[in-house]
């Protein structure tokens, strides 16, 4: 690369703000294979927090951790400690359910349900017991307008989801993880399957709910991290090699793999 | 086209002139599933005698028997009927062999309480006018009729013979006398009809019953006494080749008509001293 | 709490509705073969039916129903990998595609009795195949085809698109890249539907009843040619299967041992579907294995 | 225009081509070429014979179906309306066959009523709740019993749902509900496979969504995981009443066999299968009886034509969702 | 990018090679959607051409296109000229099967066929109609000499192909493109689902194969652009934005979107 184009104008963390979830010692697997290995990270409260890594490093098996999705994996295993609101959010008897309300997650593909607009935001509302109309309706407008899609679809809420494109499908989703109100927003390379208008689209909007939501995003462009990202983790082969404030990471890493890494000599 | 190209019946047996040599060819029977165990025994026996003729024997029910026998298909073809109580058979073009004699009577669950009914009484219980078995001089008990199919001989001859051509009321139907027999055997109040010789001798499952007082038994079906018996015949489309006719004449033969004809529980037909024609009509022979 | 009362309730359901499936299936496979297994012994299996006498075996409806099997799988399992292919590589979407698939459904679900009501009408008396084992074949080849189709078909859609692209893009045609590539990665899942069709094959009764027949001629197991009318090959034969024995014992059969030999015939039928299953699961893994290279 | 051609003519003497490619010459091209084209017959052939298969069955049951109205003049209304079938009776037989139509339907209607639920909840249980035990032990189970014979289940109707009915319910035992009962367990493994194959074709993104935004198993279950396997899950349900209005053997066994409209389901019954099976070898070829069974099988597929279009109309239903 | 550490050392385009495919007013249509437009570009005989360009531009298509792979689409159509060899390889009545002889294709997913890996060679060779048994085991050996993998296999020629780790089967895959001695080869993104010292191995000999055969790969990896390729074209939004020499390309591109995308801005 000649040029330095990408400017850190958006990770502007002045001051250290509080954690919000903290992780000790997490080691993870997928029956013998040990795909995490002895994680240590602090996620800051209201911040975005980038994992970065080559393919199969760990990265989502780590964010699908932290709402405790890879329960739904059966060989997978988790040991160690990711407090949050004082309590371990790997203790076996937690409520995941209720877990899973105040930490929402958006993954890679879009994965709108198949039913109308209103029905996918309206859904997580009525699992947890949302009956009134009217609520809901504004819920919806409220979530919609905040992904900036309201304008978009606001006239056909009855239309199916799946007749978004790709982009608005994946606002669609980060709205309806919106509708419940969560502390925390996992995304599992939110913009990898979309074009680059939508992309961008959705990085404006992260920065946006950053004030009002602590974020961690896994993604594989690097750019992507350098331009949102507060505080960036790398992961490789299954290890956090590198943690620290975005531009520290990117301008002065510490480590010689972070710095091949980023500079493209491998991945 | 034929598919069965060694199935020629006749071909072979009608190059040997003199009666002594060895038979040799192919028979197909079929028909009447009630004739067919008798029908494969016999052929078992003559096929012994003679290693060079072959005998097939089918089922397919008394229609099919007809039909493919005077389509030619069969041979032979086995009956319960005559060949005049069936709409689309010609039955001039059929030649008739009675082979055996099948009592029948009506079978009654021990629970019912009756071992003997006039043929008025009968009537009325298969034709539903009388419910209850004690309208008939038995227990309180529902009377639950079980019939053969349309078409069966077994319900021809007893619709004929017991019912004087009288239409049955609906009943369950199987087609399986060992379904009927293990139905009425099971259920209170049941009544039914079939051969006699599903009625074993210390077999108390079932009540065999009298019609006006006579006994239900070979002998007063020999001797004309009892009227609900049929024929069990073979037809042959015109006259039979050499070769059917020597197996037809085994049939009829002292041998097979005193040792396998009873043993399956049918009456010879030389046992008889009755006769009776395509109308039923009955005569002393 | 309501949502996770509700589904504690709901999950308690389902697993009760599954295991009354199990039950139901359990102790039904578990009647027939207690009832039956009895009733098996050498004799039963290698002795041959007897008209009226008790003591009979199954000797020949077992050899038929082999037979008819084996017949039915010559007649559709060459058809059927064809059709599949065709509509799984060759079909392009259209009226017609949609005609032919149209075609295997129906043939897959005609009621059995049409069927053999079908293999009468032209199979027995139009063709003049009168009630044979060619007859019964053919009637079964009605039912099988549409199986076969199917399992080749999904067995080739399952494939990834890579192998295919794989072969194009190396100059081989499109038939010698199904024939050398999809074909041999598809046989384990296609070899799997084959047998558990077999299962299906070898217990139908009521098509056969109309096309097979209901007897068997005395079959001579020393003459193996199949032109000689009491061969066990001759395919013009009149034949009467295991699962049609059961029917026509059951319904008029008058030796006093009925009970006993439809129990037990029924046993091993059973016993032969469970042997057709382990086979498919055993061959399907085995072939697997090679083929992974595991 | 052939590439090949291009290629001797105009390739340079420098390329280095190995003369593996040079021993490809016109003949095993010619080969190529053939082995397409005899696949590609091969392949056509097939699938115009399973047209011709479903054409003949047609068209011969057709035939045959129509000559009791062609030939013998039945009244073709009478004959499917009329509830008095007595083809028998000495005087003025009469053949109505809708006491059949009905019975055919009310088994597969009851059948597919007692059967739905527990095959619903059991393809749930192996597709979603017990993954590893559906696999290992249901699934081949279930496949075992898909293939056991019908007269199997008709020997154990005969054997214990029949003696069951009659202890409890009264009566010979022999009865509509008996005959769906007996059909219904008959279809369970076939609903069961199909609708478990289509609670798995549910793409687990959907699953993972539903989790995410903090559903509970049976949330996710019933909101998201059935409505998406809809279409596929009603098609299970439709093949199993397909097969259910199809058999034969095993209803004309426990069923009763009498061809009155029944006034309750405890009351004996009859359907077009078994009314065939049970007369067709009584009867003599292109008489009035035997005209009329062809009539009753030519129901029988037209109906089951039916079941087809509808399971096809809701398979282009789903797609388009 | 703070650092530049990507050396240009590879491209080492001093005079302009001969053109071996010449492709003019290139459209690709899937229905009604517009994939490619419009594109212009000469293929240099032994030399690497790399298509780079954000997800869904319509690399994939234009490089299946080259070999009518796209033939395989029922909805894809094509207009416009490829010239090579004098012909035309949009021509419908093209013998493609001849025509994927000369021009070979590799694919992201390494794609071994189910066989063994002496077989995986040989398959190829022996529908072409090599019969001979030594012929086809000195191929074998030869190819997998190419692609380096003989040492590693030699001893197991006999096991299933699909026994050998993902790098192992992409090199594999090569070897089976090489053994027809193609005059072109297509790689599809033959990297990405590789491991970093996998990928470096291919991009290895990559650079050996150029000697040989005319390369065009596709690429979202531009660090790997920039280190193999001779010449690198830009698609974007179905476009070719821009061509030329990979160093002149990189360094200084002539259009903003160029520039912006491989600074990394989008994408
Ligand atoms: N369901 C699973 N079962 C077993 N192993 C798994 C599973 N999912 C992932 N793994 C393994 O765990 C390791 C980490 O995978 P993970 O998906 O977390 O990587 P990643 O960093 O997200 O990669 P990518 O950039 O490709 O998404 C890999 O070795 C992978 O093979
Ligand atoms: N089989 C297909 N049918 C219809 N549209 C397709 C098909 N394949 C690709 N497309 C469309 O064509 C366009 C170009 O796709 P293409 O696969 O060529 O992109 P690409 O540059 O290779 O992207 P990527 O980096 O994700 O591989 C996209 O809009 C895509 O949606
Ligand atoms: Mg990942
Ligand atoms: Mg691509
Ligand atoms: O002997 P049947 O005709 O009544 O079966």
């Amino acid at each position: 690369m000649e040029k330095n184009i990408v400017s850190f104008t958006n990770n502007t963390v002045t001051k250290e703000l509080p954690i919000q979830i903290n992780v000790e010692n997490v080691n993870i697997f997928y029956g013998d294979n040990h795909a995490v290995k002895d994680v240590n990270l602090p996620i800051h409260e209201k911040s975005i927090t980038a994992l970065i890594g080559p393919s199969g490093c760990g990265k989502s098996t780590f964010l699908r951790t932290v709402n405790r999705m890879n329960d739904l994996i059966p060989s997978a295993r988790c040991e160690g400690t990711i407090s949050y609101k004082d309590v371990n959010i790997l203790n076996p008897k937690l409520d995941v359910v209720q877990l899973r309300k105040e930490i929402g997650m958006v993954f890679q593909q879009p994965n709108p349900f198949p039913k109308s607009i209103s029905e996918n935001i309206q859904l997580p509302l009525r699992f947890a017991g949302v009956r009134n109309k009217k609520t809901l309706k504004d819920a919806t407008e409220d979530c919609l307008k905040q992904v900036g899609l309201w304008d978009e679809v606001k006239d056909r809420l009855d239309r199916s989801a799946t007749s978004l494109s790709g982009g608005q499908q994946q606002r669609l989703c980060i709205a309806r993880a919106l509708a419940l109100k969560p502390d925390v927003i996992l995304l599992d390379e939110p913009t990898s399957a979309l074009d680059p208008v939508s992309s961008s689209k959705i990085e404006e909007l992260l920065l946006e709910l950053k004030n009002s939501y602590t974020i961690i995003i896994v993604t594989h462009n690097m750019q992507q991290a350098a331009r949102i990202a507060d505080y960036t983790a790398f992961f490789y082969q299954g290890e956090l090699i590198e943690f620290g404030q975005t531009r520290t990471l990117f301008t002065n890493p510490e480590k010689q793999s972070t710095s091949d890494y980023i500079s493209g000599r491998f991945g | 086209g034929n598919g069965s190209g060694s199935s020629d019946s006749s071909s072979s047996s009608k190059d040997s002139s003199s009666s002594s040599e060895a038979l040799s060819g192919k028979i197909t029977i079929g028909g009447s599933t009630a004739l067919q165990p008798l029908a494969a025994q016999v052929a078992k026996e003559f096929m012994e005698k003679n290693p060079d003729v072959q005998i097939e024997v089918q089922g397919g029910g008394s229609g099919t028997g007809l039909s493919e026998a005077q389509a030619g298909n069969f041979d032979i073809g086995m009956s319960d009927v005559f060949a005049e109580s069936k709409s689309n058979i010609d039955a001039k073009a059929l030649k008739d062999y009675q082979v055996a004699v099948v009592g029948m009577t009506a079978a009654v669950n021990p629970k019912a309480g009756v071992k003997n009914l006039t043929k008025k009484q009968l009537q009325d219980v298969f034709t539903g006018k009388v419910k209850n078995w004690k309208d008939v001089g038995g227990k309180d008990l529902k009377i639950t009729l079980v019939n053969r199919p349309d078409g069966s001989g077994t319900r021809a001859t007893f619709d004929q013979f017991a019912l004087d051509n009288k239409t049955p009321a609906e009943g369950i139907t199987q087609d399986s006398t060992n379904t009927v027999k293990k139905i009425i055997s099971e259920t209170p109040g049941a009544v039914g009809y079939m051969a006699l010789s599903y009625f074993t001798a210390n077999d108390t499952s079932v009540t065999k019953l009298s019609i006006d007082g006579v006994e239900a038994s070979d002998e007063n079906v020999g001797s004309g006494k009892f009227p609900v018996w049929a024929y069990e015949h073979m037809y042959t489309k015109g006259e039979p080749s050499k070769l059917v006719k020597a197996f037809l004449d085994f049939m009829m033969s002292d041998d097979v008509q005193t040792k396998d004809v009873p043993a399956q529980g049918y009456l010879s037909v030389k046992d008889m001293k009755v006769q009776r024609d395509a109308d039923g009509k009955q005569t002393d022979k | 709490m309501n949502s996770k009362i509700t589904n504690r309730i709901a999950l308690s359901v389902i697993i009760v509705c599954a295991a009354a499936m199990a039950a139901i299936l359990i102790s039904m496979l578990g009647y027939i073969l207690v009832r039956g297994v009895s009733s098996i012994s050498w004799h039963f299996l290698t002795t041959s039916a007897s008209p009226f006498l008790a003591g009979g075996g199954i000797k020949d409806q077992l050899w038929n129903s082999f037979y008819v099997l084996i017949i039915t799988m010559i007649l559709t399992v060459p058809i059927g990998v064809c059709g599949g292919i065709y509509l799984a590589e060759y079909a392009k979407p259209g009226r017609l595609t949609s005609f032919i698939r149209t075609c295997v459904e129906v043939l897959a679900s005609l009621p059995s009795i049409v069927v053999g009501m079908f293999g009468m009408l032209v199979f027995v008396n139009y063709f003049g195949f009168k009630y044979s084992v060619f007859s019964g074949a053919l009637a079964l080849t009605v039912f099988n085809l549409p199986v076969i189709v199917r399992v080749t078909e999904d067995g080739f859609n399952a494939l990834s698109l890579h192998q295919k692209e794989g072969g194009l893009a190396l100059g081989l045609t499109h038939w010698h890249t199904i024939k050398t590539i999809l074909l041999p990665a598809a046989f384990p899942s296609i070899l799997t539907g084959v047998i558990l069709s077999a299962g299906r094959v070898f217990g139908e009764s009521a098509a056969l009843l109309f096309t097979a027949g209901l007897s068997t001629p005395d079959l001579d197991f020393g003459n193996w040619n199949p032109s000689a009318p009491n061969s066990p090959l001759n395919l013009f034969r009149s034949a009467e299967t295991l699962s049609v024995h059961i029917w026509s014992v059951n319904t008029g059969g008058i030796m006093p041992d009925v009970q006993t030999i439809a129990n037990g015939s029924a046993a091993v039928l059973v016993i032969f579907v469970l042997l057709f299953n382990l086979c498919a699961r055993m061959l399907g893994k085995v072939i697997n294995q090679k083929f992974s290279g595991k | 225009m052939k590439i090949g051609k291009v290629v001797t003519d105009a390739a340079p003497a420098s390329r280095n081509r190995s003369k593996l490619i040079n021993e490809k010459g016109f003949f095993s091209r010619l080969t190529d070429r053939t082995s397409e084209s005899r696949g590609k017959l091969l392949i056509y052939g097939s699938a115009l014979l399973m047209i011709v298969a479903v054409t003949a069955i047609t068209l011969f049951l057709t035939i045959q179906g129509l000559r009791s109205f062609v030939v013998d003049r039945l009244n073709f209304w009478t004959f499917i309306t009329g509830t008095e079938w007595f083809p028998d009776r000495a005087k003025n037989p009469s053949f109505g066959a809708f006491p059949f139509i009905f019975g055919s339907m009310a088994v597969t209607f009851l059948a597919a009523l007692i059967a739905t639920p527990i095959a619903i909840g059991t393809a749930l249980f192996m597709a979603e709740i017990a993954k590893k035990w559906g696999a290992k032990i249901m699934q081949p189970v279930i496949e075992i019993l898909v293939g056991i014979p019908s007269v199997v289940y008709g020997l154990i109707g005969l054997s214990i749902v029949v003696p069951f009915m009659r202890q409890h319910f009264g009566g010979t035992g022999f009865n509509l509900i008996t005959g769906a009962i007996v059909v219904g367990i008959m279809i369970l493994p076939t609903v069961a496979s199909i609708a478990a194959d289509s609670i798995r074709a549910v793409p687990d993104s959907l699953r993972q969504a539903s989790y995410a935004i903090g559903a509970t198993k049976w949330q996710t279950i019933w909101r998201v995981v059935i409505p998406a396997a809809g279409s596929s899950l009603l098609t299970a349900i439709i093949l199993g009443m397909s097969r259910a209005f199809g058999e034969a053997l095993a209803v004309q066994m426990v069923i009763g066999n009498v061809g009155k409209i029944p006034s309750s389901i405890l009351d004996p019954s009859a359907t077009l299968t078994t009314i065939i099976t049970l007369s067709m070898g009584h009867t003599t070829t292109g008489s009035l009886l035997n005209d009329a069974l062809w009539s009753l099988g030519l129901i029988l597929l037209l109906i089951s034509y039916v079941f087809i279009v509808i399971i096809r109309f809701i398979g282009k239903k789903g797609e388009k969702r």
